[in-house]
């Protein structure tokens, strides 16, 4: 099975560690996803601002010379490049008028009947069904899981069940042994389309939902998007002077707790590059009774 | 020899723009067995009638086709000329000249040819057209009443003043339904019980009216007229007849932890129990499921201390059969539960709670005597939030329609509250206000004016719950589009109305149409709102869709007197358009091989085993299918499911429809 | 020489597709007048091998259109109709009939937009196909080709 | 072959029945379906491999009918037969005594249908030839209008004798609708398109009530394989309702039901 890799721009710059620690847990369970070559920007947060075309075409690109390399399936970790990448299958693929347009502007065929599978998907896909064997910690930790709002929107093309309260993260982290706390900012919004032009707002939402977080109980904040965790991990001085607390709960993807568990080393999951520490975590981890 | 007449209708100029209407009566005279043809402006107007007429009888017509507008529209008015003529009524057959001709294309030649074919293919039916006579059945003049809702009692009621016997069935152990949980009604803001429960002991009481509460559609089978119905008495285990209703056996029941269904899990009940103190019949029953005697087989409490010797743990379900001419379906609605709203908390959170569940904390009789109190810890809150359209017009939750009742039940909650705590603050968060009705728009202006009630027209995203608090968020759309918080200390969601669990099968069991959402299919939406597809049974309150209790009431009394029609004289005429199994003379007496594979196809189970025997010895010589014309309501489907042609369909005959196939074929275009 | 006008006849139910038909006509929505309608009670009652005497009859395509599922008048006819022309289609397309001649659809009484539609589609598809020659052929060519051969051994 | 004569005679002795529907040697030494009508004939009585033809179709012959009590060796297909036509409601009229021989020589004597079904059910065998799914497969394989014809091709040498009809135990029609004259459905003289038709409308009405037996396709004089036809109707049938004829007494047709459900891929 030849499953494609489209990293984007954020896992190779701010989120690299998120990268890392897909790959590692990846390959600890014997697949190694394939980046696709030549792939463009996805188009997030400018494209499909400006020009609708080019918000189609420019993840269109991508999907189009993956199928050309062959690729029946592809991963796509980023939340923001799932989203725009998925938004452009599903326009091509239900209107006939933009998938001639789509053609003629790239010169390629293009089906859109590939696969995109987002990093919730492939962990459901590939990594839970054998997990089993490779789960080797226990994580004594309190954790909510933050799906942000590309996952789950629009609900044409997310493919989580529930839109408001959705539950695939949790199913997904069941079996590592921490405690999935239910709270109530699963799907709220984070602020990222402003993180640059209105930093203010930013702190003040992603300072809710940390605080919420907290409130709930929660000891770690587990997301799936790099745009979220910049967002509650990185500017938590702002979120400081909005909320007027010092909170220091970690934020890690999701792809890093499965990495402990998995009893991958911490640097090798990139868990020494966030601003928040993310010590409490690792020295919450039980080695799992044989 | 056939006589054919032909009768080509101008329809003002709404046929003859498009068709040379002469030369299609000119093709038609030439056609074999056509005796007569002639076009006329309006065939329906008396003039046109009265020429028709005459033209049979001057030439001796045996058949007549109408080229005319479609046979919706006229097919029974040209029948009944043909009648008056004294020929057959089913020997007249309509060339739907209009709609699917003249309407559809441009004046050409094509047109017209197209007319000539639709004509000449009528004319090929009309040939091979049997003389059919009306089917009479009797009529059983006893109506069911499925529901003890509002909407079941006035049909009830209705009926029964009127002299007939009426069967209610009720699967609760009370009637009353939805509306004797509410605490006031809007517009008016009298007291639901007030109003209700005198129709409740009337019903009870009236010399026509046989009740059965905690009863069940077991099946149905018959047809209009003559329905069969088995009813399924669910075990009571209290004796009807001996019981006083004194309430010793509740008051004595050790298992008192069971959330209360009336006021909506707000109160708990014992096990064996009345459901409400108004209840109709006021005599209690045992719920097997939560009883101890019947999970443990001990205790024993209630029998022991009941003074009549009512209670009898042995009593089973039982299967009554009942004759019935109408079934009148009122089986009411529910309304969208838990899990519906994560992102709200509801069934979550104990403050966040839906419209019934504030009906009873308002109602006098609800379980906090009628102070709006907080679930959680029984607090007065300060500030309640309302949200309406609480899954209604949401196509992410699949229910795309208005749930009708939300908008009033709502403002009337809100004025509720604000009468009993003037000083709290009550906002509703809404789409739009649709208070069409009798003084409705008043009663809601009322409440923002009068009773200042906040409306925020926006929706809310989410609520969640921070230091005993529920913390809502939503957006003011006429204010800057704001986003809002309000810190509110109880939410009521008015959830929408959706049909009952389990709608689509008592549908089934009925054999009536319904909708994507399970709401029962009236026969049509504005000319037939109170019948169904299946004749005999009507609709009345929101099984059909979300009512109010005005209109509930009103359709119930048209559901009523569909049925006092129906009840009106002893028999009634069907159409004879059903399914006959070839007879014949013995030996062969039918070609029909007895497989009986036919039984299983029909809808209306109208197909009969008969056994033919020998008339002097009673052998058994054949097996055969036999068609009860009274229950076929003439589908066909046996007829294009019988191997070798032993059933025919009467007035779309097999002959019939091959000439037709070959009549519209075999000529030039 | 003239253009190819194929001749479509078109099984509908009563209670559906004919309304359906008729509302097309209300609304005066025009389409190809190559359909001509025959009046079934139901889907159910259209019996396979009238389709087929269309066919030899001449006809150069079929519709077949009822009510859509769950809406039957008869509340099952049409449920049953669709096992029928499941199976029917599956064997037509196993002697190799052409079974794009027929056209199977549900159209509602609401749907007279939906009937025009599929009435200009399908008369646009029957005309690019040709006149339906396979069972016209059969008699005469398919025969004397038989004869010729036997007669050359 | 001792064993069944004897049992055969038995059953005659004993009166449970006056004819017995069974296999012999012909004079050429093929295997023909014989008449046994009393116990000193049932020394002629064969059972082996050979015996392949569907007796049950004797069984609602009028002969066969008057005699009432009538014993029968069944192949599987035979049984099957006899398991759809109870289903259909077809035996009622006869006492049949139904006797097998399994693949270890045994005889077995039925008591009753329901003992039938389960030896079905429990013996269920592959019933087609290697030859018959290699032409299934090749035909599968041909482009339509290839399809097209090859079958035209076979139909046309039909010669409308009805033979597949006659030796069919499923077709027991009194009447067929190729004798209806009004209206007349099939023309009655041989020419193809009215060859095709009857074709049709065989495989039609015998779609989920065949129980493949073979008997038409063996029997025709032209050798059109017209067995394939309804085996290719079953497969259908069973792909899309996973239902099978001759399998179950309380009959698994699957045409005269439907379920709100059911998949197509091709209404618009």
């Amino acid at each position: 099975m030849k499953i494609g890799y489209y990293p984007g721009c954020s896992l190779e710059s701010s989120s690299k560690e998120y990268s890392k620690s897909l790959l590692a847990v990846a390959e600890k369970c014997g697949i190694i996803p394939e980046e696709i070559k030549g792939w463009s920007c996805c188009g997030a947060s400018a494209a499909h601002n400006l020009n609708h075309d080019l918000a189609i075409v420019l993840p269109a690109r991508t999907l189009a010379i993956a199928e050309e390399q062959g690729f029946t399936e592809i991963l796509v970790p980023c939340a923001a490049c799932y989203r725009r990448l998925a938004a452009a299958q599903y326009e091509v693929t239900t209107n006939e008028e933009t998938h001639k347009k789509v053609e003629s502007y790239l010169e390629l065929k293009f089906s859109g009947k590939i696969k995109i599978l987002s990093v919730i998907e492939f962990l459901q896909k590939y990594i839970s069904p054998v997990a089993d064997q490779y789960i080797v910690n226990n994580l004594n930790q309190k954790i909510a899981c933050y799906y942000g709002c590309l996952l789950a929107r629009p609900k044409e093309t997310s493919t989580l069940k529930r839109t408001e309260d959705p539950l695939e993260m949790e199913s997904v982290l069941e079996k590592t042994g921490a405690k999935l706390i239910n709270w109530a900012f699963k799907t709220e919004c984070c602020g990222a389309s402003l993180s640059v032009s209105s930093t203010a707002i930013v702190a003040k939402l992603s300072g809710k939902i940390i605080e919420n977080a907290v409130a709930s109980g929660a000891e770690s904040i587990v997301v799936a998007c790099p745009m979220c965790h910049m967002n509650l991990d990185m500017r938590r001085p702002e979120i400081k002077k909005q909320i007027k607390k010092d909170l220091d709960i970690p934020v890690l993807f999701i792809t890093q707790v499965l990495g402990l568990s998995m009893g991958i080393p911490a640097d090798k999951l990139g868990l020494n590059n966030h601003f928040v520490s993310t010590k409490k975590v690792i020295s919450s981890i039980v080695k799992k009774e044989a | 020899m056939a006589r054919i007449g032909v009768f080509i209708c101008h329809c003002g100029e709404n046929i003859s723009a498009t068709v040379n209407v002469t030369q299609v009566a000119e093709a038609a005279s030439k056609l074999p067995g056509v005796t007569y043809a002639t076009d006329y402006k309006y065939m329906c107007s008396d003039p046109g009638q009265t020429m028709i007429i005459e033209a049979i009888k001057e030439h001796k017509l045996t058949g007549i086709v109408v080229g005319s507008c479609s046979p919706r529209m006229h097919e029974a008015t040209f029948r009944k000329v043909a009648e008056k003529a004294g020929i057959n009524s089913y020997l007249c057959e309509i060339a739907n000249l209009r709609e699917q001709v003249s309407w559809v294309h441009p004046k050409s030649d094509a047109t017209t040819q197209k007319a000539i074919d639709i004509v000449r293919t009528l004319v090929q039916k009309v040939k091979q057209d049997s003389p059919l006579y009306p089917i009479k059945v009797p009529v059983t003049k006893t109506a069911l009443i499925i529901g003890g809702g509002i909407a079941g009692i006035q049909a009830a009621l209705d009926i029964a003043n009127a002299g007939h016997q009426v069967i209610i069935i009720e699967k609760s152990p009370s009637i009353g339904g939805h509306m004797s949980q509410l605490s006031e009604t809007f517009p008016t803001l009298d007291c639901s019980q007030c109003i209700l429960t005198p129709r409740m002991v009337e019903v009870a009481q009236h010399p026509n009216i046989t009740l059965h509460t905690f009863a069940e559609v077991e099946s149905i089978s018959g047809f209009v007229g003559n329905f069969d119905v088995n009813i399924k008495l669910k075990a009571r285990s209290v004796d009807l007849s001996k019981c006083t209703g004194c309430g010793t056996c509740w008051q004595k029941c050790p298992s008192k932890k069971i959330p209360d269904e009336f006021n909506e899990g707000l109160s708990d009940r014992t096990a064996i129990y009345t459901p409400f103190p108004q209840a109709v019949p006021n005599k209690p029953v045992i719920d097997r499921a939560n009883c101890i005697w019947f999970l443990k087989g001990k205790c024993g409490l209630c029998k022991k201390n009941c003074p009549t010797g009512a209670i009898d743990y042995e009593m089973q379900d039982e299967i009554i059969n009942i004759k019935v001419g109408a079934i009148v379906t009122a089986t009411g609605f529910d309304i969208k539960h838990t899990d519906f709203f994560p992102e709200y908390g509801y069934g979550q959170y104990r403050n966040v709670i839906d419209g019934l569940q504030f009906e009873r904390l308002a109602s006098a009789s609800g379980p906090t005597g009628g102070e709006i109190r907080r679930p959680s810890d029984g607090k007065i809150p300060e500030k309640i939030v309302f949200i309406a359209c609480a899954g209604s017009r949401d196509k992410a939750k699949g229910i795309e329609y208005c749930s009708k009742i939300c908008c009033m039940y709502t403002a009337k909650h809100a004025m509720l509250y604000k009468h009993k705590k003037p000083e709290g603050k009550a906002y509703v968060f809404y789409m739009d206000i649709r208070a069409a009705g009798k003084n409705y728009d008043e009663f809601v202006r009322r409440a923002i004016e009068k009773d200042e009630v906040l409306y925020i027209r926006g929706r809310v995203s989410r609520i969640y719950e921070k230091n005993d608090k529920l913390i809502v968020k939503g957006i003011d759309t006429l204010l800057n589009a704001q986003p809002i918080e309000i810190e509110a200390d109880m939410v009521v969601l008015a959830t929408a109305v959706v049909a009952n669990k389990d709608a689509e099968l008592l549908a089934q069991k009925m054999h009536i149409s319904y909708d994507k959402h399970h709401f029962f299919s009236e026969a049509h939406p504005k000319l037939r709102p109170v019948e169904t597809n299946t004749a005999g049974i009507m609709l009345a309150g929101a099984c059909q869709t979300a009512k109010d209790i005005p209109d509930t009431v009103s359709q119930a009394s048209a559901a009523a007197s569909k049925v006092l029609g129906l009840f009106s004289s002893d028999e009634m005429t069907r159409e004879p358009i059903v399914a006959v199994v070839n007879r014949m003379a013995p030996p062969q007496f039918t070609t029909c091989t007895g497989c009986l594979l036919c039984m299983e196809v029909c809808p209306y189970n109208a197909i009969e085993r008969e056994e033919i025997r020998d008339r002097r010895t009673g052998d058994l010589i054949k097996v055969a299918a036999k068609v009860n014309a009274g229950l076929c309501q003439g589908c066909g489907t046996c007829v294009a499911f019988c191997r070798n042609k032993s059933i025919d369909l009467q007035g779309f005959s097999n002959q019939q429809m091959l000439s037709e196939v070959i009549a519209l074929l075999n000529q030039p275009f | 020489m003239s253009e190819f006008e194929p001749k479509i006849v078109a099984f509908v139910c009563n209670w559906c597709t004919y309304a359906g038909a008729d509302l097309a006509g209300t609304n005066r929505t025009k389409y190809a007048s190559n359909v001509k309608i025959i009046r079934f009670p139901c889907t159910g009652r259209i019996d396979f091998m009238l389709l087929m005497k269309a066919f030899e009859n001449g006809a150069d395509g079929v519709i077949v259109s009822g009510c859509h599922p769950n809406d039957c008048h008869y509340t099952s006819g049409n449920f049953h109709a669709r096992r029928r022309w499941i199976i029917f289609r599956s064997l037509l397309d196993f002697i190799g009939f052409d079974t794009d001649r027929i056209t199977f659809s549900w159209i509602s009484a609401a749907e007279g937009n939906k009937w025009a539609q599929i009435v200009d589609e399908v008369t646009e598809k029957i005309k690019s196909k040709g006149p339906f020659t396979d069972l016209k052929k059969l008699n005469c060519t398919l025969l004397k080709q038989l004869y010729d051969e036997a007669i050359t051994k | 072959m001792k064993l069944l004569q004897n049992k055969v005679a038995e059953l005659f002795k004993n009166g449970t029945i006056n004819l017995m529907i069974g296999f012999k040697n012909a004079l050429n030494k093929q295997v023909v379906p014989c008449f046994i009508e009393n116990s000193s004939q049932a020394e002629q009585l064969i059972y082996t491999a050979d015996c392949k033809n569907n007796l049950s179709v004797y069984l609602h012959k009028p002969e066969v009918k008057k005699i009432k009590k009538v014993g029968i060796i069944g192949n599987i297909a035979t049984l099957r037969s006899l398991i759809q036509l109870t289903s259909e409601n077809q035996l009622w009229d006869i006492e049949q005594t139904i006797l097998t021989v399994n693949e270890k020589d045994e005889i077995i004597l039925f008591k009753n249908m329901r003992e039938v079904e389960t030896y079905v059910q429990t013996y269920f065998p592959e019933n087609h030839t290697e030859e018959d799914k290699k032409l299934l497969e090749y035909i599968d394989s041909l482009p339509r209008e290839e399809r097209w014809k090859y079958w035209m091709e076979q139909f046309s040498t039909c010669i409308k004798c009805y033979a597949c009809r006659a030796v069919c135990p499923m077709c027991y029609c009194t009447q067929c609708t190729v004798e209806c004259n009004q209206p007349q459905w099939i023309k009655i003289s041989s020419e193809t398109t009215g060859n095709l038709e009857w074709h049709i409308m065989r495989a039609m009405h015998l779609a989920g009530r065949c129980i493949e037996c073979g008997e038409c396709g063996r029997v025709c004089p032209v050798g059109i394989p017209i067995h394939l036809l309804t085996t290719k109707m079953n497969q259908e049938l069973f792909k899309e309702f996973a239902t099978r004829p001759g399998f179950s007494l309380k009959g698994e047709y699957a045409m005269n039901t439907f379920k709100p459900e059911d998949k197509e891929g091709f209404i618009k």
